[in-house]
């Protein structure tokens, strides 16, 4: 499919569509459904430089049309992901985007160092907005200077692209995509979850141990979309977009706001094939809409027509 | 192999209280292979509730390529389940995690089986395939009180079986403990479905001198190991970072494996 | 109903349902579908100084379970509300809550100051978080020295208590809560809309004429939920929730998150009859949940099990 | 007075492309008495997209309390209402607005209506009522193309009917416009319904000269007046702060009324 094919800083993806970070593990779940060679890239979960076990149950609640999740970056720490996921995944053809999170500034550059020089990684998303760890974390993504500092250590150490993944419970987006573009950072990715919180009728308690976690799903979608077109005016970053996706439709929109690409992350969860579903849908609606190739729409939205080309180097 | 598929509502019944006894056919049966597996379902299509919902399977007829559950219809999902009827479709993910190993009760061992409340619903194939092994089992059952109370025949017909009832309006008053107590219950080997505390109880009990496999129940996300909601700790590294996901390495654990 | 009787400043309510601002005009419309009498109080359609038309149409949006809206602060302006609206809302024996907004400090001063004084209003909801005017309203919203001095100048012309509506929009909600409180904010209204973008499949462009809009509707509850369940705890004053609510479980979950009573906006588009609903179905469900009196519920997803008494004077 | 009612779904069926013809049946259905006004349905119930959508009312039968409308199911909402079918409630607040005002038309008068599109349903039960009070009624509508043609007969039935179609693939060829010029059509009084370039171009042709009613489309919010999502410029004030609400002091207006 050649009208999907899209070239980024480090990544040439055969189609803009991609699991998000935390909703794909390492992809060995996906795999024996259907074959992972179908997609664009794989994002895969938050690595941090030690093992971490997170938050406890209940982790994940329902809300109107979307989930709240506290999972707390659980995984099974660096090496054990070089060693075992990314070198299991060398099988597929299919560049990995690597969520690289911390709690130290120290460990987010030790592990961007060390995860970058892997064969299959063209890229670090490097996630300084998860919601529900308790330290570090927030100031990373919420104060402009301090995601500015720490886009810079990790580019000088990765050998890859780094993209940064933005937070939206902030009140000026723009400022902290400007920040991290300042910071040298090669994409942006967006958005994280939204703070939230459900309570239980019959408890009164919060219904993740938790207490509060990153909404995700549908309901957030409009929020990420004019995010991601605010943003895309501002800086001349690619942006990966995501929040809520369920569709081809959706896909488009998320275009014509400014992304060059897609991440689909709850929808997993609904439709565990929603990924290749859209990768087989997504031609068929281009052409219907008039388009020859998905890198047209890029920023539609605010008047950005033209094909994009993205590499500096 | 898990697979996703439209079943067909065969029959849709209320058997208690607010429980739903819910016959699907589809071709996934052919998959389910061990009781005590469980399906996730998407209630009410593009508009429902946005997460699936993890319900065991009850019973399994590969002649007929159809399977059973019962659920009880308390939340949005599952009300809007209870609505759909005979040629009705239902989006069907399974079978899902790892059952009861039938094939760790040994030849002569006295086999019990304990349930709580919608932890019931799996031993039905449990017991059918034990007693179909030659087994001789007893169940016991927990229910919050009479009207909620489900079936109970069923079981009778596989093996003796003792209802408790938290009000005591019916069956022996209190907890399925209670009964292997006072009754002076007799087994070598125990499989059981319920509450936490029910299975911690069990665990305590007689998680140490006896034979004891219990099926856990935690909030769910993707339902085949991918995003980490289900976890639980191992039991030798309680607070470490090792982990099962009820998911995909449970639902169905050995006692003393995880942290319950 | 004694048990969903609430005493908060300047407002004695008979139950803690009203209708949000902007989503019941000022009451003309509902009253000829059932007795406004039934309402704990209704928050009227925001006031400014002079007459506005506000924002080209189209100004909604549908979204998954919530709406976009960018009305622009359509009303009347000051003397036709004193003169045509408020006299008109006073055959019913329903507080009213006046809704103030503008572009500049001297506009809210005024419009306070004189709307203040009206009989049947017993107390403002300073709107420092409309999403949907160009100027001014966002700098009030989102930073706190702002608000601040804003909620001062305004509780020194106000002869009734202020509410001060905050904005979901800021990376830090309690700080915004907290400078108004030392302002001297009487009470807090929350959440105001999330800002939220949708573009049209076919077009690519935004389907509302303002682009952007403020989102609502059941979509937004988690993030409102976990924002007074924050913000209940560092502020010791009373909190008006909203923000999605539907039913009377939604508005149990405000009130345990630390509402003192509850504000229903959307909803009533979707069913015009939804407040005198939920107060038929609330006695009802708290007598199921055990509980005597509504106020016995604020605050327990935290701990705070006693009756609450607001009122200072 | 206006209701909010679970109206019964008498039938329902498809009648061109994409286009689906409903007929309700409810009590309030008493509360109809003008050509024009709309209804705001809730499709898909509790999970549904959340908001109403308005629809105009194509024909009222109070002897059987029954009222039909003819809509395109082309997004989310409407497209779940098509597969609602005979038996089936749907949530139904109406009736809405200001119609179209029959006694406008005089003695003598020459009546023409004009429909583009899904703006042509609401004509059809004035067409109704203004051959009933013996006025000679021309109709022209317009569609897209031959596919999307809906109720010529019934048009027909009542008065001389043109069809327009935008790629010429029935009737003449071209814009509702074209075939008042091209025809020569006469008329005293123009009632339209249909897509703002096609009222815009009928109000500067004929708004000056001849009676001429127009209902306008906007997206809603509350449907009631209580919103401000719908409300356009009056047109004796185009940039100050006077406005009229489609939903309430609407939808049909007097051309020159407001700004189109
Ligand atoms: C492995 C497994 C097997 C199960 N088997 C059965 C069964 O055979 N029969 C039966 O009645 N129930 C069973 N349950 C519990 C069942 O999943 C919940 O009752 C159901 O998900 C609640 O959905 P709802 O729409 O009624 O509630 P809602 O409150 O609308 O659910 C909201 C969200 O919370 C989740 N949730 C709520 N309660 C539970 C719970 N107790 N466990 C897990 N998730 C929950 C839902 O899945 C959903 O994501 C099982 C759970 C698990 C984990
Ligand atoms: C007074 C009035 C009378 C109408 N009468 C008819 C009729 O008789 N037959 C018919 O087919 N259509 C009619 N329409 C248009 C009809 O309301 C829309 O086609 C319908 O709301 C689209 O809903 P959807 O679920 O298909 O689309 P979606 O895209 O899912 O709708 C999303 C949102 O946008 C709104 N919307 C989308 N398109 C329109 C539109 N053109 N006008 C107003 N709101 C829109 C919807 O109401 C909803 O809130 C009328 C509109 C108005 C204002
Ligand atoms: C269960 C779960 C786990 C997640 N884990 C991570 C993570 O480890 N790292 C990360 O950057 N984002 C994580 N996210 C956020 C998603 O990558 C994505 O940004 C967000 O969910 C919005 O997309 P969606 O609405 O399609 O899910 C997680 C989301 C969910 C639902
Ligand atoms: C159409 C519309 C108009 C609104 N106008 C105002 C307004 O004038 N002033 C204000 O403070 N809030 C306004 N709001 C915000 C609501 O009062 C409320 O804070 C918000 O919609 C969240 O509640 P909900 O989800 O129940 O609608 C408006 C909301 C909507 C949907
Ligand atoms: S539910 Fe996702 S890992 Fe178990
Ligand atoms: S739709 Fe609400 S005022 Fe017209």
């Amino acid at each position: 499919m050649k009208s999907l094919e899209i070239s980024l800083p480090g990544l040439f993806l055969k189609n803009p569509i991609m699991p998000a970070s935390g909703c794909f593990g390492f992809g060995r779940e996906y795999s024996g459904l259907y074959d992972l060679n179908q997609l664009g890239a794989i994002m895969i979960k938050a690595t941090t430089l030690e093992p971490r076990f997170g938050n406890p149950t209940p982790r994940v609640a329902e809300t109107t049309a979307g989930m709240l999740n506290a999972i707390g970056l659980q995984n099974p720490g660096l090496d054990r992901v070089l060693n075992e996921e990314l070198t299991w995944l060398e099988q597929f053809d299919v560049p990995i985007i690597a969520n690289v999170a911390g709690s130290l500034e120290e460990d987010y550059v030790e592990v961007a160092k060390e995860i970058s020089k892997a064969k299959n990684v063209h890229a670090l998303e490097l996630n300084i907005s998860c919601p529900n760890v308790k330290t570090g974390g927030i100031a990373f993504g919420t104060i402009p200077e301090v995601a500015k500092n720490l886009t810079k250590k990790v580019k000088e150490v990765s050998e890859v692209p780094v993209y940064v993944k933005l937070s939206p419970n902030v009140t000026n987006i723009v400022e902290m995509a400007k920040a991290v573009e300042d910071g040298g950072a090669d994409g942006l990715t967006m958005i994280n979850t939204l703070l939230g919180m459900r309570l239980d009728l019959k408890t009164a308690q919060p219904i993740l141990a938790n207490k509060s976690g990153g909404l995700s799903g549908p309901a957030i979608k409009p929020v990420a979309i004019r995010m991601i077109h605010d943003v895309s005016q501002h800086v001349s970053l690619p942006i990966i977009g995501m929040g809520g996706v369920q569709s081809a439709e959706d896909v488009m929109e998320y275009f014509y706001a400014g992304a060059s690409a897609v991440a689909v992350g709850t929808a997993n969860f609904v439709d565990p094939f929603v990924c290749p579903k859209i990768i087989e849908e997504l031609p068929v609606l281009l052409q219907e809409l008039g388009f020859d190739h998905i890198s047209e729409c890029t920023g539609r939205s605010w008047g950005k027509h033209e094909k994009l080309a993205y590499h500096r180097a | 192999m898990i697979k996703q598929e439209l079943c067909t509502v065969v029959s849709q019944s209320q058997i208690a209280k607010d429980i739903y006894e819910l016959t699907l056919s589809g071709e996934l049966v052919r998959e389910m292979n061990e009781p005590g597996q469980f399906v996730h379902l998407k209630t009410g299509g593009e508009f429902g509730p946005l997460l699936r919902r993890p319900i065991s399977i009850s019973s399994i007829s590969k002649d007929t390529s159809e399977f059973t559950m019962i659920y009880r219809a308390e939340g949005k999902g599952t009300k809007l389940l209870s609505e759909s009827s005979s040629g009705d479709f239902v989006d069907v993910l399974g079978p899902l995690g790892n059952g009861f190993p039938v094939e760790a009760s040994e030849q002569g061992d006295t086999v019990l089986l304990v349930g709580g409340g919608i932890g019931v619903p799996p031993l039905y194939e449990l017991s059918k395939r034990l007693t179909a092994a030659g087994f001789t089992v007893t169940h016991i059952l927990g229910f919050q009180n009479k009207e909620a109370v489900f079936y109970e025949e069923y079981f009778n017909s596989l093996g003796e079986t003792y209802i408790a009832t938290a009000d005591g309006s019916y069956g022996t008053a209190g907890f399925v403990t209670d009964v292997i107590a006072n009754e002076g219950v007799k087994f070598d080997i125990l499989y059981a479905c319920g509450p936490t505390p029910m299975l911690r109880a069990l665990e305590t009990s007689y998680g140490k001198n006896k034979k004891v496999y219990l099926s856990l129940e935690e909030r769910m996300g993707c339902g085949i190991g991918a995003c980490f909601a289900c976890v639980c700790h191992t039991a030798d590294d309680p607070t470490g970072y090792t982990y099962k996901k009820v998911c995909s390495d449970g639902p169905v654990f050995k006692a003393g494996e995880v942290v319950l």
